[in-house]
């Protein structure tokens, strides 16, 4: 190699070219037009968490007040019954939307990825529900779902006289209807994402299980399901978030009844911020909420990203 | 070339295989989907019969039953004259309302977020990434942890129960997923795109506004079809932050809807239903096919 | 005076509520300033949290309803809501408002900060004559009477209670059988003395007893969850009585039903004639413009004047908070209620001035759980009772 | 024997005829290449090989059996594809066996041949690897050892090479054709890339727009193009076409274009010249020599050099004779510059004349 | 004059250096070719050179003047890249023109700078079209206007050509030889097609793991590779690589194999041999003379030939002797079958021959 160059450092002093900016300046404009992203993060969301931590250990009533009361809070919530059905009842919606709406969702998206007619007709009748509020869907689901001129009075209309469904009164299923109701909702943008995922697919990977005689639905199962992993990721976050903030649905269809066997941890927090007037309690039960979500998702995206990083190297 | 082979058998497969129409595969694949279908279309079936019924029709008859005698009414009622407390001016007024929060809450919450997912692909700078991080963890966080703070944050802001208040509100909680949303498409960019604008001599505000902007039209798609279904369906933010003079549509919805004047007025409850859900319903029915196609053009990616 | 809009929440929406309140807005026009209805409707639930907020972060309404107590409590410290003293020693609130507890309610540290509108009391059974005509049996007098009826009822299709499903109707509800079963002494004991023994005593044992088994009397498949479609059931026939406050008789009034014809209203539930004095009072939040606290003090000054109160009480289907008033107009039952109210001995506080909302709302969730859990013993409820009373600030 | 017939094959995508009344004979053993321009319907007409797709018209013969309809395993074959679709969450071994474990084969007999394909194909250190983890030459081994498994006599290739560097392409190609060698299948190879046709192929197919237009050896593809298409397509720098008329003068046939003229006295035509007929005469850059060999040509001319294009083994001159662009390929010994005037020569024998049509001459 | 200087230059993308200290210099109108393996650093540096990343030590001059720390748009510099980058929602003449625009310039000064790089390029009829509907061809040519525009003096290409097929590959390269040619601007192009490299460059510079092997002429790097990595990567198919040792007998050299015994005499070493030094004998394919002509090279043997690939033009042979594989290169003439004996001879003045540690011996 020549090396003649290191000798001629010449041009270096001849020319004067402009002088290596300061970090900080570097990257300017992206760090300005980062500002509102910057701010929402630390001030909206860790601020919000650090002030909601922060007055969990209070016994703040309708505003806060600096009067620390140590775990009291939380021993109190860990008590509660009703905080203790919440947490019931969000596991089983939770598994049940995310099982469903995953489960339901993939189904149907395979269905409109065989080319079927009528595409745009079905696609729209599933989706429609997700540009609905959740007022909306709850009260018809309300209705629907009344044992008393709903599904099932349509039932026992057409013979069937001893017919009762009424989980919206039942205190073990009304959980269940509010299952329903949400799927209802969501399940169309899941299956949204999902044919997106699917239309994804490289269509030699359907070839090749084709001519190796792989059966469609374990060509589904066991080859493009994992493939669709990144899909499936982001719809388990979207999902998952919803899942944590449900809390108009409930209002709009059972209002937590009867008695306390529908509540969710949301409402639990709502309730007791406003309405009851102890913002400590309702602190407590976020923080809760908010450490079980960090507990679960700090350990994924952990393993998210180091796999991101294997992937890169090998 | 030899033609002896077209000659052997005539007999024997040739052309098209033959398809049944009514194959079982046919049979359970529309089935399924018909019945899908149903489940889908049940509520909104109801709700506009029910909305098309008189009263007296809704107490006897059956919750499935067509309308014998279709009235106007209902509809009529509910955006014109049904009450709340006082005031029977129906759903019209919030509707404007509901417009006046929606533009600008819509145009910000995308405009910020879509600024994030460029500068976040393209422009990453020390800790960026952190940044981004903790705004996906945003998304987890229920709103009512934040509805006290932020209402003090936005009384020291003088934004409180104003336009830009909710407006700013809107922004926050969209920012999550809308990132999620730019930064995944913006990804998929090209970066000798980026690199070439920079060679021309362009910067941070004209590559966004000049090259990215042109090309991220699904993404855009997408993201307007999010906000504009959440931001006009909510409800608790735009009660609590909008002020009294910009309560949106749902405000009206929930009162219709929440308050019995002796009989439950159900026909008019429906009708108010469906007349506030039109608006996002419209752009579904419009642009749903944009939707599944501005998915799949990045937003699921990684 | 300056004509001078003044916005009011409040969660004032169901037949007989709305027309309660265009009495108030009609009086305030009249006055030549502007009412500025903000309903919001969907019980206080969801009224409370925008009026907070709307207080707290710096956008006060003129006039908002809040149940008076100490959910206010803290609005008033921080300096957040207009201190009427001045007005209330002006016009003598002192001595015009019966019973007084209702005043000192709204009174910190010897200030006043709202105006109390009306007396509500929950201690009211209302029974439909029609339904009990229908079966066949005597309408009831009592709740014993009634709990003996129900058998009858049910052979008739006739559900002998109808109870809307939010847990404020179920506590409320349990209160009212509390009140009747065991008197006014023993509420006394509990809630006001909080006497341990009371509380964990013999009879309050049976009254969960007695509670547990009404638990039978409701649709097993209640789906309603209004107080108000609750009403109307019993309006309708199909239900045969209602626990609930006297502002159901709005409701009765506004389906156009007249008193002993074909309802009936059993306060105290017919057997211990008292009546708690819960009710609703108007905070004015603290305004910048001296022109709207000018007008603000006119509106508080309105809603407790005579006429106002007189015909707003008449439509709510409440008793004024002034003694002094004349009722020609009223139905048998506020009339009852009148006469009950004489006596200062049948008059105790109501819950939301004895225990703050935190309290109460673990009162209601645990028993609007007992309510719809069959599982749960009376027993087991009692316990959790007693505990939380004896926990509660 | 006949391996794959295929007669009269038609396809069409709704309006879009893309297969037109095709006819292909591969003879067993053979190594046939499907070699046309993009579009042309060369994957079109292996995923009908293969039944992929639903024929409009027309039969396929497998070993002699009417496979027209039957599914696409039970025709026999094996396909490597493009992007070779491996299943990127199994590994190696798995994606070899996975069909076979569907097909329900018993246990050792799997792993028998797997382990063969393995050894075959040289992957045996690989098979606990994932796809993600190998480089592109062994994620098509691994696509072809999944067609190995299958012991079909029949491979099926959609363009193999197209997504590697040139370097492994070159290594590649060697390795298919060993393979081929050592296997003895039918292999049907799809590409557009010339030099991957002309080294792999027994028998190269040239398609255009849903036609055969020449089923031949490579060698008589290269010298003996049936039509123009053929000619032009094939060789790189490309065969040089020169406009003109056919003259007739003392029976001798000569080639005549502006400044020009060419005497055809070693051309052996095919069809009967006429006088004044419109060609296209075409000459191969690497059929021209330079220098003082030229001298020995039985055609001679001075041609002026614009551009050297030095390649390595060989340089490439794009050169202008009386207003027409020669390009020439030469050794890279020749020392000629840009601008230098040189001597040419080519024989007749081996250059091809096409009429107005296209068709050779 | 130099036109790029660059001194001393590295870069690291956190911990992982990518660029080691590397020094290269730019004659004004030289056209160098950066070549080497993928990932070896060929990208990092030409966005070094443009300003697209910061680099981590050492100092770049364009012209004469420090531009280490300039935006890329003042280093007086145009940029061409793989995928052409062409802003797809503007028309070609929008483009071109983007870069003016953003920096200022008078309308008519874009307007005359436009059409003089269209006229240039020849795409004046596309002006007005969007790049979806532009050929691989023209896209590449708009691309190179962008940078033409920008009236610079230094072209940097990252593999401009790799996106294309075989047939459109050749024929960007002849033009933009031809442009080059035109323009006598500097013109730093990367490429790992050596195809490429030798047809276009000046010089290349041959990069591996950062660092720069040999900066040299085409034919030198040929002819005279400096390691046996410039000798393995040029030429295709590659080097043959021969392990032995280097015997001298009666003051002549001889390359030592097993089953071989190559006599040195035309070879000139650039290291003073040592006895019995093992080392690696390097021969090109096309180096190799096969047939009769081969009795007239210095050295001659005979070898067994495993495969015969035919090319078109040429064909290569995969030969074997005394178990050391030998690829050669012949013309499409000889009639060589696979499995024949043949003889060959080859020239030692034309063999390369490394040291155990890479270097030219
Ligand atoms: N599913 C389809 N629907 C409609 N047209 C199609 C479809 N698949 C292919 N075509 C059309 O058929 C023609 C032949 O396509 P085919 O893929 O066989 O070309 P090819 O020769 O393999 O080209 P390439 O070299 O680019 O792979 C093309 O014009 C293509 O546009
Ligand atoms: N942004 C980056 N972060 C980390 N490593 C990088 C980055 N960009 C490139 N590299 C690494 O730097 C090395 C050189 O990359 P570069 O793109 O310069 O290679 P190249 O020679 O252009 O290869 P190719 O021929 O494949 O384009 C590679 O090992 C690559 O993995
Ligand atoms: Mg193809
Ligand atoms: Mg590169």
């Amino acid at each position: 190699m020549s090396n003649n160059l290191t000798n001629q450092q010449a041009p270096a002093s001849e020319a004067t070219g402009r002088q290596r900016r300061h970090p900080l300046l570097r990257n300017l404009s992206a760090k300005i037009a980062a500002i509102p992203m910057v701010l929402v993060t630390l001030v909206g969301f860790v601020g919000c968490s650090v002030w909601s931590i922060v007055y969990s250990f209070t016994s703040s009533k309708s505003l806060p007040r600096e009067t620390f009361v140590g775990l009291k809070q939380y021993d109190r919530l860990f008590d509660s019954s009703r905080w203790q059905a919440s947490v019931e009842n969000v596991a089983i919606y939770g598994v049940c939307s995310l099982v469903f709406s995953l489960g339901v969702g993939f189904l149907l998206a395979v269905a409109m990825d065989q080319k079927i007619r009528f595409e745009n007709t079905f696609r729209t009748i599933f989706l429609y529900p997700f540009a609905l509020s959740f007022i909306v869907t709850g009260l018809v689901w309300q209705w629907l779902l009344n044992g008393d001129f709903g599904i099932a009075q349509v039932i026992r209309d057409i013979g069937f006289t001893n017919f009762e469904f009424n989980i919206l009164s039942d205190r073990e299923y009304s959980i269940y209807a509010i299952v329903i109701a949400g799927l209802w909702q969501g399940t169309g943008f899941v299956m949204a994402l999902m044919l997106a995922g699917l239309r994804g697919i490289d269509q030699d990977i359907w070839k090749a299980a084709r001519v190796d005689g792989i059966p469609a639905w374990r060509t589904y199962l066991f080859i493009v399901i994992p493939m669709m992993k990144p899909v499936f990721i982001t719809t388990l976050v979207i999902i998952a978030s919803g899942i944590v903030k449900v809390f108009d649905l409930v209002v709009a269809l059972t209002d937590g009844g009867p008695g306390v066997s529908s509540e969710l941890p949301a409402k639990y927090v709502y309730d007791w911020m406003f309405g009851r007037g102890n913002l400590g309690q309702a602190l407590a039960a976020s923080t809760v909420m908010l450490s079980t979500v960090l507990i679960i998702l700090i350990p994924w995206a952990y393993l998210e990203y180091s796999q991101k990083k294997d992937a890169t190297h090998g | 070339m030899d033609n002896t082979l077209s000659n052997t058998a005539l007999t024997e497969p040739h052309g098209p295989r033959p398809k049944r129409l009514i194959s079982t595969r046919n049979i359970v694949l529309y089935g399924f989907l018909i019945v899908a279908a149903l489940y889908w279309l049940l509520p909104l079936y109801v709700m506009i019969i029910t909305s098309l019924k008189g009263l007296p029709e809704i107490r006897m008859g059956n919750v499935f039953s067509p309308p014998v005698e279709i009235t106007f009414a209902p509809w009529a009622k509910a955006w014109d004259s049904a009450c709340t407390g006082l005031y029977c001016e129906g759903l019209k007024v919030g509707f404007w309302n509901s417009v006046k929060i929606l533009i600008p809450s819509t145009i910000i919450s995308i405009t910020i977020a879509s600024v994030n997912g460029y500068a976040l692909s393209f422009w990453r700078f020390k800790g960026s990434e952190i940044f981004f991080t903790i705004l996906l963890f945003g998304a987890f966080i229920p709103y009512q942890v934040m509805l006290y703070p932020l209402v003090i944050i936005l009384r020291e802001l003088h934004l409180f129960s104003s336009l830009g208040g909710v407006v700013l509100i809107h922004t926050i909680f969209g920012m999550p997923i809308l990132t999620l949303l730019f930064r995944n498409y913006f990804a998929s960019v090209p970066e000798e795109l980026f690199k070439a604008a920079r060679v021309d001599g362009a910067g941070f505000w004209r590559i966004f506004l000049q090259i990215m902007l042109p090309m991220s039209l699904p993404i855009f798609v997408v993201a307007i079809i999010l906000q504009v279904t959440g931001i006009w369906n909510d409800f608790l933010f735009g009660i609590i932050y909008a002020g009294t003079h910009n309560f949106p549509m749902t405000v009206q919805l929930n009162n219709i809807v929440n308050s019995t004047q002796g009989v439950k007025e159900y026909n008019v409850n429906m009708a108010a239903t469906l007349l506030t859900g039109l608006l996002p319903l419209i752009v579904y029915f419009i642009s749903g096919k944009l939707f599944v196609r501005g998915i799949a053009a990045g937003a699921v990616k990684g | 005076a300056n004509a001078t809009e003044l916005e009011v929440t409040h969660w004032w929406t169901s037949g007989g509520e709305a027309a309660a309140v265009k009495v108030f807005a009609d009086a305030f026009n009249a006055g030549g300033d502007t009412w500025k209805d903000g309903a919001i409707a969907g019980s206080g639930g969801t009224a409370r949290p925008v009026i907070i907020s709307r207080i707290i972060g710096g956008d006060p309404m003129g006039a908002t309803q809040l149940n008076h107590g100490r959910q206010a409590e803290e609005l008033v410290e921080e300096g957040l809501m207009l201190d009427l003293t001045e007005l209330a020693e002006k016009e003598g609130w002192k001595d015009l408002v019966r019973p007084s507890s209702l005043l000192d309610a709204c009174t910190l540290d010897g200030k006043v900060y709202c105006v109390p509108v009306n007396i509500h009391s929950f201690q009211w059974m209302w029974t439909s004559l029609d339904a009990y005509k229908k079966a066949g049996v005597d309408a009831p007098a009592d709740w014993n009477e009634f709990v003996a009826s129900a058998p009858k009822l049910r052979e008739a299709g006739i559900t002998p209670l109808a109870v809307g499903a939010q847990t404020w109707q179920t506590n409320g509800m349990f209160g009212v059988i509390r009140m009747g079963l065991g008197g006014i002494d023993l509420f006394r004991k509990t809630d006001v003395e909080r006497d341990p023994e009371a509380i964990r005593g013999e009879t309050m044992a049976s009254i969960f007893k007695a509670f547990g088994e009404a638990r039978s009397l409701d649709d097993e498949n209640n789906s309603i969850q209004n107080w108000n479609d609750a009403t109307s059931q019993v309006i309708n026939g199909t239900h045969g009585a209602q626990i609930m406050g006297d502002w159901a008789q709005g409701e009765f009034q506004v389906a156009g039903q007249t008193a002993g014809v074909e309802y009936d209203c059993l306060p105290g539930l017919g057997i211990a004639p008292a009546l708690d004095t819960g009710g609703d009072a108007f905070y004015f939040p603290v305004q910048d413009d001296p022109e709207k606290t000018a007008a603000q003090l006119r509106m508080a000054s309105m809603m407790i004047s005579k006429p106002v109160q007189v015909d707003f009480n008449l439509k709510k289907g409440s008793l004024p908070v002034r003694g002094d008033v004349d009722l020609a107009a009223a139905n048998e039952c506020m009339k009852k209620g009148l006469e009950i109210l004489k006596d200062p001995a049948n008059i105790v506080p109501g819950g939301d001035q004895l225990f703050s909302q935190d309290t109460l709302g673990q009162l209601e969730d645990l028993l609007a759980e007992f309510w719809t859990n069959p599982d749960m013993t009376p027993e087991d409820a009692h316990d959790a009772w007693a505990t939380l009373y004896e926990e509660a600030d | 024997m006949t391996s794959v017939a295929i007669s009269d094959l038609s396809l069409s995508f709704g309006p879009v005829e893309v297969l037109k009344s095709l006819n292909l004979e591969v003879e067993e053993g053979e190594f046939v290449v499907l070699l046309g321009p993009s579009g042309c319907g060369k994957s079109t007409l292996l995923n009908c090989i293969a039944g992929l797709l639903d024929v409009t018209a027309g039969q396929i013969f497998i070993d002699g059996k009417n496979v027209t309809w039957e599914e696409p395993k039970d025709r026999g074959i094996g396909m490597v594809f493009q992007s070779y679709a491996l299943y990127p969450q199994m590994s190696v071994e798995k994606n070899l066996s996975f069909g076979l474990r569907v097909a329900g084969l018993p246990k050792n007999e799997i792993i028998e041949r797997v382990s063969r394909a393995a050894e075959i194909l040289q992957i045996e250190p690989l098979l606990k690897r994932k796809p993600g983890a190998l480089s592109g030459g062994q994620r098509q081994r691994v696509a072809i050892g999944r067609a190995l498994v299958r012991d079909v006599n029949v491979f099926l290739f959609d363009e193999p090479l197209s997504n590697l560097d040139a370097k492994l392409r070159t290594d590649l190609r060697v390795e298919l054709k060993r393979l081929h060698q050592r296997l003895g299948n039918t292999m049907i190879y799809v590409t557009h890339d010339q030099i991957e046709a002309l080294t792999l192929a027994d028998r190269i197919a040239i398609m255009k727009d849903g036609l055969i237009q020449q089923f031949d050896s490579p060698s008589n593809i290269y010298n003996n193009p049936h039509n123009r298409f053929v000619a032009g397509f094939i060789g790189s720098p490309g065969m040089n076409f020169l406009q003109g008329a056919l003259v007739s003068e003392a029976g001798q046939w000569f080639f005549n274009a502006e400044g020009l003229r060419v005497p055809l006295s070693d051309y052996r035509f095919v069809h009967p010249p006429q006088e004044g007929q419109a060609v296209e005469f075409g000459l191969r850059p690497e059929h021209i020599v330079v220098g003082d060999a030229s001298t020995t040509q039985p055609v001679t001319m001075q041609v002026d050099t614009e551009l050297v294009e030095p390649m390595g083994a060989d340089t490439v001159l794009w050169t202008n004779v009386a207003g027409h662009a020669l390009t020439i390929r030469t050794d890279s010994e020749s020392n000629v510059k840009t601008g230098d005037n040189i001597n040419i020569g080519f024989n007749t024998a081996r250059v091809s004349i096409f009429s107005e049509n296209g068709e050779r001459v």
